[in-house]
Formats: C-alpha cells, structure tokens, sequence
C-alpha cells in the first residue's frame, strides 16, 4: 500500500515521527506492526517492522529510532513522498480484564505503541491505568504522560524503570509491557515471583511480517519455535523460554 | 492485446499456465498468501520443504540482511508430510494452480518414504527434490555435491513415484552442469537451480557469526548473476527442461532466466518484500512478450544461446 | 586517542603499517588515486594482474552491474612485466608502503619468468599470483580449480623468487579449503580470497550475454558473505596469514573479515565507488578497535572463531 | 565531493535539469563529465557519467533523460539534497581552429554538452559556429538554439540531423559531435567521404571514470582498446574502429 508521509520529524534525540495518511481501509490493534519498505526499489532489500503509536482517522503514526541504516533513511523522506506499508499485522495487546490493576511498562523506543494503548484503554475500554516508562536520558524522551525513569537521572526517578516500577506489582497486576529483552527479562522473572499477569510485546529480525519465512522465531516453553510476526508480537509471558533470549 | 501472448509451459505431463512457480520455502503452504494475490494466477507454487517427521529447526536468529539480499538458516522447520497431508493440502487442494512438494530427507530412505506418501496425494502435481539445503547438518547440500548419490537418489525417489521429479541443485559446487547430468541420466525430468549460496555475517560487536547456526544460504536479488549463469551453463548439458531461480525480483529478470535457458522460474525471497509480486512478474513477462512480438515464452528459453 | 590503536600486521618479513591493501584490478598502477588520496597512508597496494606480454584484454561490453554489484570480464589487460617495471613502477617505487605485483600465466612457465623478473625489483614487496581469473580462457581459474596445480605452480613459483607468495583462490569451487590447503603445502607465504564469482547478465533485448565474454566476474557488497564464509572455513584449516576480499565497503565488512580469520584485507570494487574509501576504511576501523578497547588489530584475527 | 542540488526540474518529456551548487574549486572544459553517485549508500552500486551542460559561478548544470534506475532515481531529487560528485573528468572538446567552418551536430541528450560548448565558443573563443540538433519528436526538445530535425516532423526539419547537416559539411568543416552511436557512425563515414574533421564524444559503461578498471574501453583503429573515460570521451573520430561500434 503506498501512502503518502504526512510529516517526518525529530522529536526527540534521534527519535523521529512519522505520520502517514490514514487510507481508512483497515482498523488497528495496539501492538499491532507495519512492515515499512524504506525505498521505492530494492535496496534496502527487507521491509522494516514498526509498531502502530497511533491511529487517527487522518493518520497513522508510527515512532522510530535511528538506530541503522535503513531508519537513517527513513529519516531523509520528506512529506509528501510516498511509502510502502504491508499490514496491520500480528497480535496485538488484548484481555483487558477490568478488575486488574493495569500496568503499562515500556522502555525506550518500545514505548511508542503505548501511545496508541493509552488511547484506546481510555477512549475505548474507559478504564485506568498506570505507565512506567524508562529512557536513558532526558533528551530522549518524546511522551508526555506516565511516570519517567532514567538511567542518568537527569530526569525524573534515578535508574531502570523496572526498579521503579517493582514495588507496584501484586498478584493482581496485569502488565502491558514492552522495551529491550534485558527489561522483559527482568520484568518477566519479576512476575513469575509476584504471580501476576504480563503480555509482551517482542522484537525479532524479520524478513517476511507474514509468517512465511519462518525466520522470526523465538523459543517457547514447550520447546515449539513461535513467529514473532503471526503468533505475536505480543506473548503472554509464560509461553515466552526467557533463558533462551 | 498482452493477453493474447501464449504462457503456458509443459514440463513431463504438467501443463503450467505460465512459467512462474513460487519458490519452497517462501510461501509458506500457499494459503497464507491467499489474502495478497488470487493463487490460481500462478503457474504454481512449492510449499516449504517437507520431510518425514516435523522439525523444529535451527535455533534463532536465522535471518540477517546483506546487501541486496538475505541468509536465512530456517534448517527446514515444517510440520512433517503426514500433518502436512492432513492439514495442509486440504486447503489448497481444491485450487485451480499446481501445487509441488519440496522434499528433504537425511537419509535416503527418508526421501523414499516421503515421496511414496505424496504419491497418493492427487492435489500434489510434483515433487521437488531438496538436495541442496545448507542449513541442515545431515543430508542436505551433502547430497546435492556428489554427482553419484545425486543419481542413486533420484532413480530411488523416480521408482517411488509416477509424479514428475525435479531435482533441485546447489551452486556451492564447482562445476553445476556434472550434477545435473547426473539427474537426468538417473531420469529426473526437470532440475531447479540455484538453491542459496552459502555465505556468513559476523556479529562485531558479539565477535561471532551473526546467526546460531553460524552459516547461512544467501538468497535475493544479489545473487541473481550467479543463477543466470548457472542455468545458462546447464542448458548447455541436458536436455529435460530446467526450472531458474535465484534472485528474480521483476520480470526482467524472470526473462533473462528463461533465455538462459530456464522453462518455468520460481521466485524466492522477493514474495517476502512483495507477497504479490508473483503476479506482477507474470504481467510483466506478457508485457515484455507482447512488446517484443513474441508470440509464446517457450520462444524464448535458450534463446541467448543462438548467437 | 584512535592513534593508540596498533594496526600493523607481519606477513612473512614484510610488515604492514595496517591491514588495508587496495585489490587487484581496481587500483591501476597505484599512481592513478595520487590525486585522490595519500597512498603512504595504505597498508599497500596491488597492482593489476601482469602477464609476460603486454595482454589487449576482452572486446567491450565488459563491465554491467548488478543488485549491489557489478560483473567485470576485462580479460587482463595489462602492459606486460617488462613495460610494468620500466614505465610505472619508477613512478611508485618511492613511495613508503607496499607495492605488491599480481601476476598471472596462461601456463606455468608464464608465471615462473614473470616472477624471476619481479624478483630483481627492490620496490615489489611481494607477488600475488592470480590462479583464479575467470575472464581469461586459459590458465585463469582453471589453474586454480585444482589442488595439484596450485600445489605444482605455488612451489615453482616459490623457487623463482625469495619474495613472500600469496596465492590468490577463486570461490567458484565446491571446497575453498583444499586449494588453501595445496597452496600452503606448497610452501605459500598467505592465501588472498576471494576472487569474483562467475556470473551472467543477458541483454534481453538482445536476446544475447550482456558481455562480449558471456560471463564476467561479480565482485562488490552483494558477495561479501560469501567472502567473510570462505575466510572463516579456511582459517580452520590452514596456519598461513589469509588475506580477506571481497564487497567489503565499509569498516565493519573489513572488521567481519578480519574476525572470520582475515590478517589483511583487500578492497576493491569500492575504490570505484569513493577513491578514497581505503583511507576512510582505516580509520573506521580504528575507530572501532579503540571504540571496543581493543589494543591491536591483530588481537582480533580470527575472533569470530573462539565460541 | 558532496554538493547541494539547487534545481531538479523536468524542461522536456523525460528531460531534466539538475543544478548543483558550484564549489569554485574547479574549471571545466565542454565535454568533460562527473561521475555522479546517485543516492548516498551504495545503490545503486555504480556512479552515473553526466556530461556538464552548463558552468556558472553559482551552478554546475547537467541536463539528463531518465532511462533506467539511476536516472529515475534522481529525478526524484529535491532541491536541498545533497549529491556526491566525482570530477570534472576526462578530456573535453580541444583545439578549436579559427580558419575552420565549425559545426556542432547532436542527437537527442546528447545535446547537452552543447549548450556549454556554445557558450565558450561565443564567449571565450569569440567564434562563430552553426548547430544541427536531432529530437525524435517536438516535446523532447529541450534547447533553444540551432537547427533542428525531428524524426516524426512534429518540429523543423523531417527526419535525421544526419540528413540535415550533410549539406553543410565539406573539407574545410570541423564538426563537434555527441549523440546516439547509430548517430556518430553515419555521420563518421560522411566524415571520411567529405575528408573533415570532427571530434566526437563517445558513451561507454563505466566504472570508476578515473582509468583504473578499464571497463569503458572502445577499440581504436591501430588495434589498441582505449578507456572513454581518461582517453576521452571526446575522440578524434580517425582514431574510432567504428565498424566495432
Ligand atoms: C514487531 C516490531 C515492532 C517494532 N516497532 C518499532 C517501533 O515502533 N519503533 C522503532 O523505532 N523500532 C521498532 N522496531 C524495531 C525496528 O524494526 C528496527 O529498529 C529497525 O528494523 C532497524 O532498521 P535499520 O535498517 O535502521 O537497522 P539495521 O540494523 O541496519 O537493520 C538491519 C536488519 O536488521 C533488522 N533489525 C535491526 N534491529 C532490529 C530490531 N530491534 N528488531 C527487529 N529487527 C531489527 C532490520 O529490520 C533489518 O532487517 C520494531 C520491531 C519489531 C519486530
Ligand atoms: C561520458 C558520458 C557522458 C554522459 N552524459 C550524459 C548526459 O549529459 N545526460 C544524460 O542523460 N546521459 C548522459 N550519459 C549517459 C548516462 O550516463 C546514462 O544514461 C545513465 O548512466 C543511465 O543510468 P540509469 O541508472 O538510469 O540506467 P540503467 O540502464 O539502469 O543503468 C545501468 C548501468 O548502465 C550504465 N548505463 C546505462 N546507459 C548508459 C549509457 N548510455 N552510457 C553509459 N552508461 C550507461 C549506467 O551508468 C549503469 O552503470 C553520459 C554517458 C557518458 C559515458
Ligand atoms: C527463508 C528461506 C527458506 C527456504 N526454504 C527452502 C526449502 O525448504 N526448500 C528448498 O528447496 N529451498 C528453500 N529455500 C531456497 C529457495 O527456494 C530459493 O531456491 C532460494 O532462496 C533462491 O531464490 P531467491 O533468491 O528468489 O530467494 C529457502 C529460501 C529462503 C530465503
Ligand atoms: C574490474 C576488475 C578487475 C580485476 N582484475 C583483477 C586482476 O587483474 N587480478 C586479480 O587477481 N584480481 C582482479 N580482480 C578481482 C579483485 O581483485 C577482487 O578479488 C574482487 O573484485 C573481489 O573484491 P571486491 O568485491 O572488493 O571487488 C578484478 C576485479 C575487478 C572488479
Ligand atoms: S517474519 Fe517471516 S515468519 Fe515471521
Ligand atoms: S570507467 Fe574505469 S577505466 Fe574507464
């Protein structure tokens, strides 16, 4: 589907947004990804997968980090050129139980989906919630809700977002989580001692997004390999093998 | 007017209404694909590569990008041929397409067994030989290099089956054209060529190869060149028709294969960048045919062999 | 700080200022990048292949490109030994790095007075011998295809000259490692790989092979896997120095190379991209190295290989 | 050389103008060329060879048709983007006889250089001269001096610029020449029947542009392949093997 960039702008160090025209042919589950071609030709070859951080009826916003060659690319494209987007695609967050107390844990760039969550818990589920979100720095955060961690310090609470967020975890925490695999991991042991409920939201090379090449899986519990692309993004956290990541 | 071109290709007893098969592999069982494209557009497709029992495959990560191309070490996970006849086939089975099995055996017997299973399956129009995986470390490319076992294990595999076999070759050899010989004497009736080239990507920053299986098959446009040339080689040694692939990305590409002496194409990591690229190749070739007052494609291959 | 890094390596008696020579073929006589960059800052430089006689090379077409790539069928156009150490090495010889000669025979007595004639010249650090040249008809890659002849030609070459040989090897075998093998049996001083893999275009309107020579040679980024794969499987089976080539554009291809078992790198194809990318890969590289606190390029040889 | 594109304008079906900002570190002589690379990583993986069109204090000028990739490429260029240039290189068109009855013959894009190549024989060799330009058809026509010839007869005179000038030339004439090599060949063996001379520009695939990989070679009348790109482009056409082309 080749849309239009309706805007591409940093927003945060080396953060960027970009929104799309919103071609209201589909709808979106938070967590759900596109499969972004970066070019009009093939170079670079592989589509890139970006989570949804928002879904308006005029556009769709993803939020990236340049982290490589294709996002600095991705970063050159002006409004107005046009993009290649395959999707929505994967699972996205779901079970919101209402009488859970709902956690929203996200680090780094693995918070932009949560924009998109935040809007459909309050909007769609009308229910409450609270977030936790870890940067490295102060100049890298682009939110604007959600209680801060960072790893300097420079800006609200000193240290890893899943310090902050230990102690507001019982057994009745339902935790939406997502960010690098060392904070899933630590969140997930976390959880596995606090008996609470947790879905992930994981990353994993890709080359197809459609659950073809089989080249996007990670480990689960009963020893099966599962495609980050179809049977996820998001996992519950007991079928996720962590020692395996 | 484009419509007019004749793209139908015969191989053995198969009449494929154009000569585009996608690749094992790469399409999944053909149904996931079912949402992109209508499947009955293509000449065929071959479903990811079967073998006795389900495999589990290579540990993660199997895949890493290179420029203008991929390695994957996927190391052929698939649900085995009986779940695959039970609950695969019968979703596609009623398509108006062909559909061809790719097999994989570490032994053997394994390949026997499994094409003895397909035999009975009315759906399956052909098997494909997998004797050139790199990523499985029993069988695989092992057999696929030796012009002797390449032969004992098609005569098996052809007295097992009255379905065509075709006998897909690996380029990590020196000279493509002996195993290919080695095929049609053992009385494949169609080889397919290239499988992936291996190749390694190393982890600098993890001073190790990138993927768990440290090697993988190099497959996507860049390898196109290598594919063309091997085709072009073998259409020179045999006589059964041959099936290209190997970085076919559009339709010119598709025809330079078919010049070089190619019948039918399949086209591989392309279907991930575009799930319907497939069609777009075949409307192309009619493109280029019509263009060039080229009545049928089977005018074509080997045709940049006359000079 | 970056300077801190060591990045000289020792191949034979000869040592390097750091690993970074310039390929075969893609840096004429040296003297043609004067103008582009500071050549002392090179580890060293190949010349292009030299032959007895002054050789006219392939008719044209004889470059196309490819996906991340381009096929190249010069036939070795060369001025000859002779015109070589009288017209462009007085224009070189001052310089402070080091001038390596690549020289290639239709037969074995070709290579053996080419190297004797070398031997005389002060400034020629050492000979890279081209066994594996696919755009020529004779010698070329035939040579190099075969363990005995590399082993047989290595030798002779050895006992014309006291200058170290690197023996260059072509990827289009089915195992890389047996020719490294012949050739350090043989008394090599390192091995070089890869030379480019043989690959097609056709011209489809032409109907015809896009080059006069059919095939050509496919070097640049999109071989590099293939490259870095090589050197990790010969590294495990021979003790001399490998020299690492093939697509390597950038500072982390060469540092790939080095960790699949590279003691030196050759850069090729890219120096038609930027002129300066040699320089600019240096420095990348001790920008990592002194990134990674790693104290030596050499610390890091073979790194990929200690899991 | 990475130097910023002031203008990227179509002037003609499928002809465009791109200026780039000149860096005064360099003269240029018509006829002479850049290697341009096309995108900022490495694909397309070649350099393009676009002859100077124009050469001005504040702008370098190459007029292109769009024929493949590359071209295609950089048509989507905007003004602001940066472009990496190689050059000038190559031998440009020299020795200008005041005594002769200059003619510049073009055909199709290779017009271009023309338009530079006028402006130093009015401005610099003070000279006068007369221009014979070939289009296929009225709406590729992207210059506004000289005579032209259009295939189809949309514009001017009918048929082929060969036709056209072959009236002109006699012994005393000295011809410039650039276009298609079909082109350049009818117009050599007129060359040699009329006994004149003529310096034309040939086109090759190259490379590097520097005379390094010897992949741009033609072969010249004593048997020897000369590099278009260090050797020429522009060659005395006696030297041509032109039955080769
Ligand atoms: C389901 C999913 C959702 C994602 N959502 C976002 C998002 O909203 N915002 C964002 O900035 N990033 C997101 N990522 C990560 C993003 O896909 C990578 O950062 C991006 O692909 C890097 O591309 P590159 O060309 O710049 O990097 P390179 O390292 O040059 O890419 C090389 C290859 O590796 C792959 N790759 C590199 N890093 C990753 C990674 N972390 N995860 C998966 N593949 C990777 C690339 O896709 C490409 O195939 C998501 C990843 C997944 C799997
Ligand atoms: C000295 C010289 C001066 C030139 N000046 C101009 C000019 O002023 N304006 C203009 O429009 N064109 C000019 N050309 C031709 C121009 O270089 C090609 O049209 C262009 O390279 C096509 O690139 P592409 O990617 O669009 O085509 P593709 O066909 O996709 O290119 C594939 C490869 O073939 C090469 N190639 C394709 N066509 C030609 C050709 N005709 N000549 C040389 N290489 C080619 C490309 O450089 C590339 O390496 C000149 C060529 C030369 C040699
Ligand atoms: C992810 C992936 C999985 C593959 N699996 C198989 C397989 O199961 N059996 C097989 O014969 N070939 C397999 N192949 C090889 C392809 O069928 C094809 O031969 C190869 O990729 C070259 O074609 P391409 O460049 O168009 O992809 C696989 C290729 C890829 C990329
Ligand atoms: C145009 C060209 C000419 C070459 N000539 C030679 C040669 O004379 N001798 C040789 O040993 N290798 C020659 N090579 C091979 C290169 O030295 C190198 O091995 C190969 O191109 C792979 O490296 P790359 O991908 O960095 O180019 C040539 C390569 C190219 C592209
Ligand atoms: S990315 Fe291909 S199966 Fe998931
Ligand atoms: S383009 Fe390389 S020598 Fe002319």
């Amino acid at each position: 589907m080749e849309l239009k960039i309706l805007e591409n702008i940093e927003i945060a160090s080396n953060i960027y947004s970009l929104k799309i025209d919103n071609p209201a042919l589909f709808d979106v589950v938070p967590g759900q990804f596109f499969m972004v071609k970066i070019n009009g030709f093939d170079y670079p070859l592989l589509r890139r997968p970006f989570s949804v951080a928002s879904f308006e009826d005029d556009h769709i916003g993803i939020i990236y980090k340049v982290v490589g060659e294709g996002t600095k690319i991705l970063s050159d494209k002006k409004p107005g050129d046009f993009i290649d987007l395959l999707g929505p695609l994967g699972n996205g967050f779901g079970d919101v139980e209402k009488d859970k107390k709902i956690l929203l844990v996200g680090g780094g760039i693995g918070i932009a989906p949560f924009i998109y969550l935040k809007n459909v818990l309050e909007n769609d589920y009308k229910i409450s919630y609270k977030a936790f979100f870890g940067f490295n720095t102060k100049d890298e955060i682009y939110i604007d809700f959600g209680e801060i961690a960072t790893i300097d310090g420079s800006y609200g609470f000193e240290g890893n977002v899943v310090d902050m967020v230990e102690n507001e975890i019982d057994n009745n925490s339902l935790i939406f989580a997502c960010g690098p695999t060392i904070m899933l991991k630590r969140l997930a042991y976390l959880c596995y001692e606090k008996n609470c409920d947790m879905q992930v939201s994981l990353e994993s090379r890709m080359a197809c997004g459609i659950g073809v090449c089989l080249g996007c899986v990670i480990e689960t519990n009963d020893k099966d390999f599962k495609r980050v692309c179809v049977d996820g993004p998001v996992f519950d956290y007991k079928d996720i093998a962590w020692q395996t990541l | 007017m484009a419509n007019s071109v004749n793209m139908s290709v015969k191989l053995s007893n198969i009449i494929f209404k154009n000569p585009i098969l996608a690749a094992s592999g790469t399409f999944g069982y053909g149904f996931e694909y079912q949402k992109y494209l209508d499947l009955n557009m293509l000449g065929g497709f071959i479903v990811k590569g079967l073998s006795v029992k389900e495999k589990k495959g290579n540990k993660p990560p199997r895949i890493v990008e290179t420029p203008c191309g991929m390695l994957n070490a996927i190391g052929l996970q698939n649900v085995g041929v009986d779940r695959f006849v039970n609950e695969k086939l019968p979703e596609i089975k009623d398509l108006n397409t062909h559909i061809i099995a790719n097999i994989y055996g570490s032994k053997e017997a394994e390949f026997v067994e499994i094409a003895e299973k397909l035999d009975l399956e009315k759906a399956v129009s052909a098997i494909e030989v997998n004797v050139s995986c790199p990523n499985v470390s029993k069988g695989g490319a092992l057999f696929g290099k030796n012009p002797d076992s390449v032969f004992n294990l098609t005569k098996l595999i052809k007295s097992s089956t009255k379905k065509p076999v075709i006998v897909k070759l690996t380029p990590n050899v020196e000279d493509i054209s002996l195993i290919a010989e080695a095929a049609e004497s053992a009385g494949a009736d169609a080889v397919s060529l290239i499988n992936t080239i291996t190749g390694m990507v190393i982890d600098i920053k993890a001073k190790k190869p990138f993927l768990a299986n440290k090697t993988g098959g190099l497959s996507g446009p860049a390898i196109y060149p290598v594919g063309v040339r091997m085709v072009y080689e073998v259409y020179e040694k045999i006589n059964i028709p041959i099936i290209g692939v190997g970085g076919i990305y559009n339709s010119d590409v598709a025809i330079q294969y078919i010049m070089a002496g190619a019948s039918l194409i399949e086209i591989g990591t392309a279907n991930f960048i575009n799930p319907d690229i497939t069609v777009k190749i075949i409307k192309g070739m009619r493109e280029f045919l019509s263009r060039e007052n080229i009545q049928s494609v089977s005018d074509i291959v080997g045709a940049a062999h006359s000079m």
